[in-house]
């Protein structure tokens, strides 16, 4: 093993032979530039590897050949060796992407782009504080020249700027070390946390200053939130691939050695690098809201980013030898998904957000970029959402709940602004010029990107060894559905064949192992999805992106049915939360809906992952913090603490359901979503919600927090959002829109049976959820497929296709019939048990509300058939076609399949019934043969079918046969006061078609709820944009924040 | 001819040109056929005493006679007890009662409900302006005689019948459906062209199919 | 006393040096400021070292090697005072070529007029 | 106005901390562990008279190490920013008439200041002073030169040559001690000799001498550089 | 061995319909100081409107109209027993309880709203969309009655809750929960088509409204409807709140005791807008229906 000191050898070698190179040898220079880098990149992956793969101890190097105290030595463990690898494999990806730079500049630049790698890794590995100082002078310095490299002339003001900080920040340092030394006799870091225990208390507040100058020295490094106007102006002037550098590489050695000094200060400190964390992570994240430069917006992150982590050190105490994993896990991704954007960045030549549109010619881009994205939020398969979970879980076991919440408000923050930025890349409109596709850049980019997986895996791997986690990059389902991103290039029927075949080959596996209950959910996702899937057929060319998404989706609601503990549940929680973005985001105009639909979700994951940490931390009882927490344990979660788990899990799991309050991006993410998108995400994604309320009240049942009964609060949550939903939809002028808000109605439903806490409540709730998916889905494609047709959604100018589109007819007619549930079929079974389930329950005025909802959905369902099928013929659409065969085939078999359900309900509802019972062994259906009898009443789906289907035929037959000889008549052979029609547009009432229902009850569906969250956003906006004119630009003043950080830190600790 | 009922080229929503011929595309076109009675002649009988029985009038009023009919539904002459009674669309009734003048332009509207009935159906004129133009025979813009432009069946005198004539007409109608005369729809029919030629002859902005189903 | 004395007048050349740097506008001034805070922190970093009736840390026929460390002052603060005085001068003369560069585009040499990059 | 008064009230809080800084220094009665190690063990490890210089060139190499590149890089960056503005240069301005005193006096008195520096830097190990203090004092020579002749053209070649050699030859130094010694920089990779003379106290002198080199080269390519652009 | 004895109740049902409908009208008429319609007119009027010879059609789902409405009235009289204890008379209620019957009342109105929509006439459309306005609001206070019965009788199906009636007049529903009751008879005006809310098929408002474009054979049928639909509600009405029938006579008048309701209503009262109705409904029945399920 060649060591470590070689690293800066290398370096300084190659630098001082770059002197003597000719200006014209500028070729020879940047092959040895390239070396060098190589070079120190190998050495450190050679220590990675033998940390890694052979656990070996870290490793001392003296200089000098004296020990330590007495000379400068460098230490490399595993972590110096990971951070110089990530260090110097940035220098070398960006040494690659900026070539043109560097060679423009000559042998000069290169040389201090050496000096720079040099100097972080100098950072990294000394052990001495002085050593520590010098090398963060060079970096200082190196900076301030690799900024001449940006062609932007705004750059070497930001360089003076950064000066100028330096220069402080070397003031304050040197003052800390040498009061330090004189405090302690050692300048070496280890000597010197030593001694610190041991001072006499007379030199102790001494020590405790000097101490204090040197921490507020570095982490003015690390760019804290009030004073690091400087930093952001680096990052959006300098050159993006030197940006790569300063802030992966940078970054990490900062907070190294802040790490190493924390060693010294002891566990005093740790508050306070917490509380500037957390000021920085949050501050840095809301004033990136406002912010439309692109690298700009970069440096933001990553300063939000760094000082994330630096909450994360300052909890070292709480996290003990967990510290290593979360934080060396949100470094590096941190590190290489921020290397990778700015790389990015140096490819699209508009600085807008929008200019980045230009990638969308370039699948691999936008896949690099998306992976960055959830490498930086911390979205599942990457490290980021490993480390977490447990800094939640940890943190939740010691009570550090505000700690918690600002931490995940901070990350739902981030999530926001980073895919609201992704959402641009996806829809806005391309700019003209195409991406500068030099090759250094794009294959740094490709590096990052495979590194963000490979990252992924190595952290599943650890999280699977020490903390017994399922690595997820090895669940099965997940893997399926990244296979398919290398199959991209093939045509989309054969993907869809393949998805089609994963899907029910996988339920053919695995069905046999889940109870009753699961298995329904399990049939909805897998077979549920697959038929849906066949109205993908209709789809020609390739498709590029819908499979992948599609298939995360659906590997995510697997995943979810599969989980045992928590840690599994959440993982497909997130899994098909970003599986669904992605899929709704293909929809023309979702971009702004697929964000909403993101941040609530997101929003409500981050809420259950607070719920499963509480839950898990089982602190009142002292019980030790759980490590896996299975989710049947739920129940036995200590009771001061179980309302409030039930409460955050419930809500986090209402965010998916849409129940009222969390309601406003269904609409938008539903009707924007492309044709056979939105059965799938209606139809199924709704259920996984529901799938959750089903796991947390079957573990948990009632809970009581303050005297209220929280089962009841859900209980009018439900009856008021099926009032609501349905009210909303009635007034509906967009067919997919009117759906969507009767889908909020429908989960309404569903949730108030769930809430009723009886037997046949959840029985109810269940045939929801299987006639909702049926009809729902029925019922969107047959508006998609006439929606692709007609090229329109709004109903109004639809009208008279029953003529030209008579199978989407049939459908709808099927469908809206069952969806009110009339009786003949599902949708009455559904009410009637629904019925019986709240003359069971001893609640009395939720169902008022309930009743009125009922009556309501028969409207808005008349509406849609109305205004599409039936009434006048417009002009244009007299030579439309059937909708494409692909997406009337899935129709038909649900048509079938509800024919079936109404007539047997038996076969899905039976065993679940029984299974039903181990919970509330009272009140079950009994299903002697044909009769379903409750004990209040008795139904007879069979007996009912015949006898409506007998009358129905007798009348119909006789009808027909009298009127043999009627005339068949057109369009406008109508009564028309003995006038002559003007144009089918205007004879057909199809405009605000339910006027009274609006002057009566139009004041239930002001837009409240919108305007509140609109509130919430605009202030958060507002408030950004006001805070940000904070950075005024002056040098001067950047350097007067920083003294007055200080200050206050200082007024702050001799405060505490 | 009106422009929304000219040929016009119209694009579909996927790009397909086609042409739009309202006249064609917005009415059925097929004219009026011969409807036979009943197979056997006691079930005419007895439908015949059923249409006499109830008759359901068209709320059609023309001329200065439609105030004539009001008093009927109250309670001094109260039509309702014979049975008639009146319907707001010409779909449902069965007798069009052409009560007093009839201009061109609502003789164009008397034929479309006319035509809207349907058979059997009966045609009362009252007054003398239905008969020979009465007090307006020499006006530019009335039609003459009734039985011109449409089958008449009766008709009943006066220069607006009072309301107990208008009962004892309808007393006489219930003797002619009775009897099985009122046969004017299938003459109609019959004589089809004739009927369309005379009223073509004075409504010339002729905007509808030959026969408004 | 003369430890004290020295360490005084270093923490006033920082603090002049400070305030200096903070308000005047012009480049040059604060360059000349910041060089001052750098004197003001070598002074105190050597006034560290200083012990009362000790001398030089060289070992000469003055003080034989035996009793050097009865005899000599604390020699690290001298070494590090060295290097905080070169780092010191690399600074500033990086300084004074981004003034002479942001002259030669800006025309300017007021730090209030280089601040496009804001927000 | 109110930008002072803020700035006045932090730096009078900065004060404050350096107050209780200072209220609280006590100057030692004896030497602490380091500084008590250095005065026992330079002598017979390092051989080197002067302890400083076997601090700064042993004990904490690495630190010298990284001025010596913070100088190099300086040159380097200060020659990159203004590399823009030599190619005005060229336009040959009329030179500004220099004094009779200046030019003769600098005949007479620069290589004196040479002999000076090159003393204070070989005798670096025993006499204070070393090669940074050498190479100003060389790098003060070439400035008097300049301004003696300020159209005299410096080969910025052999500055960067010697500058590159000097720096290269001290890594090699420093990678030897690893190789031979006991670790990076030691300076036992030639005999101590003994204490006071002038081939003594191992590689020192040769590396303060590769440093001194260094540092004058690197001062005088920057007075080159910003000579050569003297256009204001 | 149910089918006959079904077919038998549908008889007289057919036949009592449209003489109780002659002599509401004729009532009716005799408060406007009218002779009114004979008692048999409207046996003549379905014969007649049978007997037109010609017919026209707008298409498929236009015959399914007349279809669905009247095998709605049908479905709806044969789901529920009409004489309690009678074994021939409990029609097809084996099927399903009260809820089967609250729901199927929609069916027939579902169908009649498709096949006038097909007919393609705004009226129609505009008619259909005041049918489902006012219905849907007249149904909340019924369901709400309907729940509070369920409740005091801890069952759904009518035979139980008729069982529970028999015995002195006194513990009929309308004395044992009479807020219930009230709540469900002002429901019940909501969905008898009579004058406080009519608009729907108001001849002079609209033309007739849904079934504007019906004539001829689809009138026929829709007649017969007329005369079935309102007797099939009334007899749940009358099972639920005023202790069913044992025996026919006893039927034939608590039945047309019922209707006697809407009718002097509907004669008093002029014609309501379909919002000013919702609006009645949500303030005046809906509370009285709420206190009795709270009360219960």
């Amino acid at each position: 093993m060649v060591s470590a000191i070689f690293i800066l050898a290398a370096a300084l070698a190659a630098a001082f032979l770059l002197g003597l190179l000719k200006d014209e040898q500028r070729g020879v220079a940047y092959a040895i530039t390239l070396l060098a880098l190589a070079f120190m990149t190998w050495i450190s992956a050679d220590w990675t590897w033998a940390f890694a793969m052979d656990g070996a101890a870290s490793v001392d190097i003296f200089t000098a050949g004296t020990e330590p105290p007495f000379a400068i030595n460098l230490r490399v463990g595993l972590a110096e060796a990971v951070l110089t690898l990530i260090i110097s494999l940035t220098a070398l990806l960006s040494a690659l992407a900026m070539k043109d730079a560097l060679l423009a500049l000559g042998r000069r630049a290169m040389a201090v782009l050496l000096v720079a790698t040099l100097a972080f890794c100098g950072i990294v590995l000394t052990r001495d504080i002085f050593n520590l100082f010098v090398f963060f002078e060079l970096a200082a310095i190196s900076t301030g020249g690799l900024i001449l490299l940006s062609d932007d002339e705004r750059a070497l003001a930001a360089g003076f700027k950064y000066l100028i900080v330096s220069q402080v920040i070397s003031i304050l340092l040197l003052i800390g070390i040498i009061f330090a030394y004189h405090a302690t006799g050692t300048l070496n870091i280890d000597g010197m946390a030593d001694a610190a225990q041991s001072i006499l208390p007379g030199s102790r507040q001494a020590f405790m200053l000097a101490f204090f100058l040197m921490f507020m020295a570095l982490v003015a490094e690390l760019k804290p939130f009030p004073a690091n106007g400087w930093a952001l102006d680096i990052y959006e002037s300098a050159h993006p691939a030197y940006s790569a550098i300063f802030s992966a590489a940078g970054g990490a050695a900062a907070l190294y050695a802040v790490d190493k000094l924390l060693l010294v200060g002891g566990t005093a400190w740790l508050p306070a690098a917490t509380g500037i964390g957390v000021v920085t992570f949050v501050g840095a994240n809301l004033l990136a809201l406002p912010q439309t430069n692109d690298r700009r917006l970069l440096g933001y992150s990553s300063v939000a980013q760094i000082g994330l982590i630096l909450t994360v050190l300052g909890q070292r105490d709480v996290l003990g030898d967990l510290t290593g994993f979360v934080a060396l896990g949100l470094l590096l991704a941190h590190s290489v998904a921020k290397a990778g954007l700015y790389w990015l960045s140096s490819l699209v030549a508009g600085r807008e957000l929008s200019a980045w549109a230009a990638l969308r010619g370039h699948p691999l881009m936008i896949f690099a970029f998306a992976t960055f994205l959830c490498l930086l939020v911390g979205l599942p398969p990457f490290p980021g959402f490993y480390a977490k979970w447990e800094l939640a879980r940890v943190l939740a076991a010691e009570g550090r709940i505000a700690l918690l919440a600002l931490i995940l408000f901070g990350a739902l923050i981030e999530a926001t602004y980073l895919f609201r930025w992704f959402g641009y890349t996806i829809k806005r409109d391309k700019p003209a010029e195409d991406i500068a596709c030099a090759s250094g850049n794009v294959i740094a980019i490709c590096v990052a990107a495979v590194t963000g997986w490979v990252l992924g895996y190595l952290w599943g791997d650890a999280a699977n060894v020490m903390l017994g986690r399922g690595n997820l990059l090895l669940a099965l389902p997940l893997l399926f559905a990244l296979a398919f991103l290398l199959l991209e290039w093939l045509p989309a029927w054969t993907k869809n064949m393949l998805a089609i075949a994963g899907l029910v080959g996988y339920f053919a596996l695995t069905w046999g192992d889940y109870d009753p209950l699961r298995l329904i959910f399990f049939v909805i996702f897998l077979i549920g999805g697959a038929v849906i899937l066949l109205a993908s057929f209709h789809a020609h060319g390739r498709r590029v992106g819908f499979y992948p998404a599609a298939m995360l989706m659906y590997a995510g609601m697997t995943m979810l049915i599969e989980a045992t503990d928590t840690f599994g549940f959440f993982a497909a929680w997130e899994i098909l939360t970003v599986g669904s973005y992605f899929l709704i985001l293909r929809g023309k105009h979702s971009e702004p809906h697929a964000l909403s639909y993101l941040v609530f979700s997101l929003g409500g994951a981050f809420l259950i992952l607070a719920g499963f940490a509480l839950a898990a931390s089982g602190a009142p009882l002292g019980v030790s913090p759980r490590l896996t927490f299975a989710l049947s344990e739920l129940a036995q979660v200590a009771q001061p603490l179980a309302p409030w788990v039930f409460l955050l899990l419930a809500i986090g799991f209402m965010t998916k359901t849409a129940a009222i309050g969390l309601h406003i991006w269904l609409p938008g993410a539903h009707a924007e979503a492309e044709t056979d998108v939105s059965p799938m995400v209606s139809g199924i994604l709704l259920k996984a919600g529901l799938f959750g309320l089903f796991i947390l009240l079957m573990s948990m049942g009632k809970q009581q927090l303050y005297g209220i009964e929280l089962t009841y609060v859900m209980l009018w949550i439900g009856a008021i959002t099926a009032l609501l939903g349905n009210l909303m939809a009635i007034f509906q002028e967009d067919a997919k829109r009117l759906l969507a808000y009767s889908s909020i109605g429908q989960m309404g439903y569903a949730l108030f049976g769930l809430a009723l806490m009886n037997h046949l409540g959840w029985l109810m709730a269940l045939m929801f959820v299987i006639n909702h998916y049926i009809y729902k889905s029925m019922l969107f494609l047959s508006v998609g497929g006439v929606a692709k047709r007609t090229g329109t959604r709004a109903m109004y100018q639809m009208g008279g296709l029953i003529a030209l589109m008579p199978l989407s007819f049939i459908a709808v007619l099927i469908g809206i019939i069952a969806m009110s549930g009339v009786p003949p079929l599902s949708g009455f079974g559904g009410r009637w048990i629904f019925y019986n389930a709240i003359l069971e329950s001893e609640y009395r005025l939720p169902m008022v509300v309930i009743f009125l909802s009922g009556p309501i959905a028969f409207l808005y369902l008349f509406r849609l058939i109305h205004t599409i099928f039936l009434g006048q013929l417009k002009d244009e659409h007299r030579k439309l076609k059937e909708a494409p065969f692909w997406i009337v085939l899935p129709q038909m078999i649900y048509v079938v399949l509800l024919l079936a359900f109404a007539v047997v309900p038996g076969i899905a509802l039976r065993r679940v019934d029984e299974y039903m019972n181990q919970f509330f062994p009272t009140g079950g259906l009994n299903w002697s043969g044909l009769n379903i009898s409750s004990p209040y009443g008795y139904w007879d789906p069979i007996a009912i079918m015949i006898i409506v289907g007998c009358i129905f035929m007798t009348l119909f037959l006789w009808l027909l046969f009298v009127n043999r000889k009627a005339q068949k008549v057109k369009q406008f052979n109508i009564v028309f006061a003995a006038e002559r029609p003007y144009r089918p547009e205007t004879t057909h009432f199809a405009w605000n078609f339910f006027a009274p229902y609006r002057k009566a009850l139009g004041f239930l569906v002001q837009p409240f709820v919108t305007q509140f969250w609109g509130a919430i956003t605009d202030t958060l906006h507002t408030g950004a944009d006001i805070a940000r004119r904070f950075y005024t630009g002056n040098g001067q003043t950047y350097a007067i924040h920083l003294l007055g950080f200080v200050v206050a830190v200082y007024l702050f600790a001799r405060g505490i | 001819m009106k422009p929304e009922l000219m040929k016009r080229m119209v694009k579909g929503p996927d790009g397909q040109e086609f042409e739009v011929e309202p006249l064609r595309d917005y009415y059925c076109e097929a004219a009026p056929t011969v409807m036979p009675a009943a197979y056997i002649k006691i079930v005419e009988d007895f439908f015949n005493w059923a249409r006499s029985e109830s008759i359901w009038i068209l709320g059609f009023g023309t001329g200065c006679g439609a105030i004539e009919m009001r008093p009927l539904m109250t309670p001094r002459f109260d039509a309702y007890r014979y049975g008639v009674q009146w319907r707001p669309t010409p779909r449902q009734s069965n007798l069009f009662i052409i009560s007093g003048y009839l201009s061109v332009k609502t003789l164009k509207r008397a034929i479309r409900s006319y035509e809207q009935m349907q058979s059997p159906k009966y045609v009362i004129g009252l007054g003398s302006c239905t008969i020979n133009g009465g007090m307006y025979w020499d006006s530019y813009n009335t039609i003459k005689r009734l039985d011109d432009y449409l089958p008449v069946d009766l008709y009943i005198a006066g220069c607006m019948p009072r309301p107990e004539a208008l009962l004892a007409g309808f007393m006489d109608m219930k003797k002619i459906i009775r009897a099985g005369n009122a046969e004017g729809a299938n003459k109609y029919a019959e004589n089809f062209d004739w009927y369309k030629a005379n009223q073509k002859q004075v409504i010339h902005d002729w905007d509808m199919p030959d026969y408004n189903w | 006393m003369i430890a004290q004395i020295a360490m005084a007048t270093g923490f006033a050349l920082i603090l002049i040096g400070l305030y200096g740097a903070l308000t005047n506008h012009n480049l040059l001034r604060m360059i000349v400021a910041f060089t001052i805070a750098d004197t003001g922190v070598n002074i105190v970093i050597v006034a560290v070292g200083y012990m009362a009736g000790r001398t030089a840390p060289i070992l000469d026929a003055a003080v034989p090697a035996a009793e050097a460390a009865q005899r000599i002052i604390d020699p690290v603060p001298q070494a590090l005072v060295l290097t905080a005085i070169v780092i010191g001068l690399g600074i500033t003369a990086l300084m004074l070529a981004y003034a002479y560069k942001l002259y030669q585009k800006k025309r300017t040499l007021d730090i209030g007029k280089l601040t496009e990059l804001k927000w | 106005m109110i930008r002072r008064a803020v700035v006045l009230a932090l730096v009078l809080a900065m004060g404050a901390i350096f107050a209780t800084l200072l209220a609280g220094y006590a100057p030692d009665g004896d030497l602490n562990l380091t500084a008590r190690y250095y005065a026992d063990r330079t002598a017979p490890d390092i051989g080197s008279a002067n302890i400083v210089t076997a601090i700064i060139v042993t004990y904490r190499g690495l630190d010298t190490l990284g001025e010596v590149t913070v100088l190099f890089l300086s040159a380097t960056i200060v020659g990159l920013v203004l590399a823009g503005g030599r190619r005005r240069e060229t336009a040959q301005r009329p030179p500004v008439p220099v004094g009779e005193l200046l030019t003769t006096g600098s005949r007479f008195l620069v290589p004196l200041i040479m002999l000076l520096g090159v003393y204070v830097f070989v005798n670096g190990h025993l006499t204070p002073g070393g090669g940074f203090q050498g190479g100003a004092v060389v790098a003060s020579g070439v400035l008097l030169m300049l301004l003696a002749d300020p159209l005299k053209h410096f080969s910025h070649r052999l500055i960067a040559a010697v500058e590159s050699v000097a720096g290269f030859a001290y890594v090699v130094i420093g990678v030897l001690g690893l190789v031979l010694a006991g670790g990076f920089l030691d300076n036992r990779i030639l005999p101590l000799g003994e204490l006071g003379a002038l081939a003594s106290a191992g590689a020192i002198p040769l590396i303060y001498s590769l440093v001194g080199l260094k540092v004058g080269a690197e001062f005088s390519s920057m007075l080159a550089s910003l000579s050569e652009t003297e256009e204001l | 061995m149910k089918i006959p004895y079904a077919l038998l109740t549908l008889f007289i049902v057919v036949n009592f319909g449209f003489l109780q409908n002659a002599l509401i009208q004729k009532i009716a008429a005799r408060v406007g100081r009218r002779y009114g319609i004979p008692v048999w007119q409207n046996y003549i009027d379905l014969i007649k409107n049978y007997g037109q010879r010609s017919s026209i059609t707008h298409g498929v789902m236009f015959y399914l109209g007349p279809v669905f409405r009247l095998s709605g009235g049908v479905g709806l009289l044969l789901f529920v027993p009409s004489i309690y204890g009678s074994e021939m008379f409990s029609n097809f209620s084996f099927a399903g309880d009260l809820i089967l019957a609250l729901y199927f009342v929609f069916f027939g109105t579902l169908g009649m709203a498709l096949g006038a929509a097909e007919s393609g006439h705004p009226h129609s459309a505009i008619g259909i969309t005041r049918g489902l306005s006012q219905v849907t609001a007249a149904e909340l206070p019924f369901a709400l009655a309907v729940f509070s019965v369920a409740l005091q009788y801890q069952t759904l199906s009518v035979t139980d809750i008729v069982a529970a009636q028999q015995g002195s007049i006194l513990n009929w529903t309308v004395f044992t929960n009479p807020l219930a009751v009230a709540a469900a008879m002002l429901g019940f005006l909501g969905s008898m088509m009579r004058p406080p809310f009519d608009v729907v098929l108001a001849p002079q408002e609209i033309p007739i409204g849904p079934p504007t474009e019906y004539h001829s054979s689809y009138l026929a049928l829709m007649q017969t409807n007329r005369a079935i639909f309102p007797v099939a509600k009334m007899v749940i009405y009358m099972s639920l709140f005023f202790g069913g029938a044992t025996s026919w006579p006893v039927f034939f008048l608590k039945v047309f005791c019922i209707y006697l309701w809407s009718a002097f209503v509907g004669v008093v009262f002029p014609r309501f807008r379909v919002e000013q109705s919702i609006r009645w409904f949500l303030i005046w029945a809906v509370p009285i229906g709420v206190l009795s399920i709270v009360l219960m």
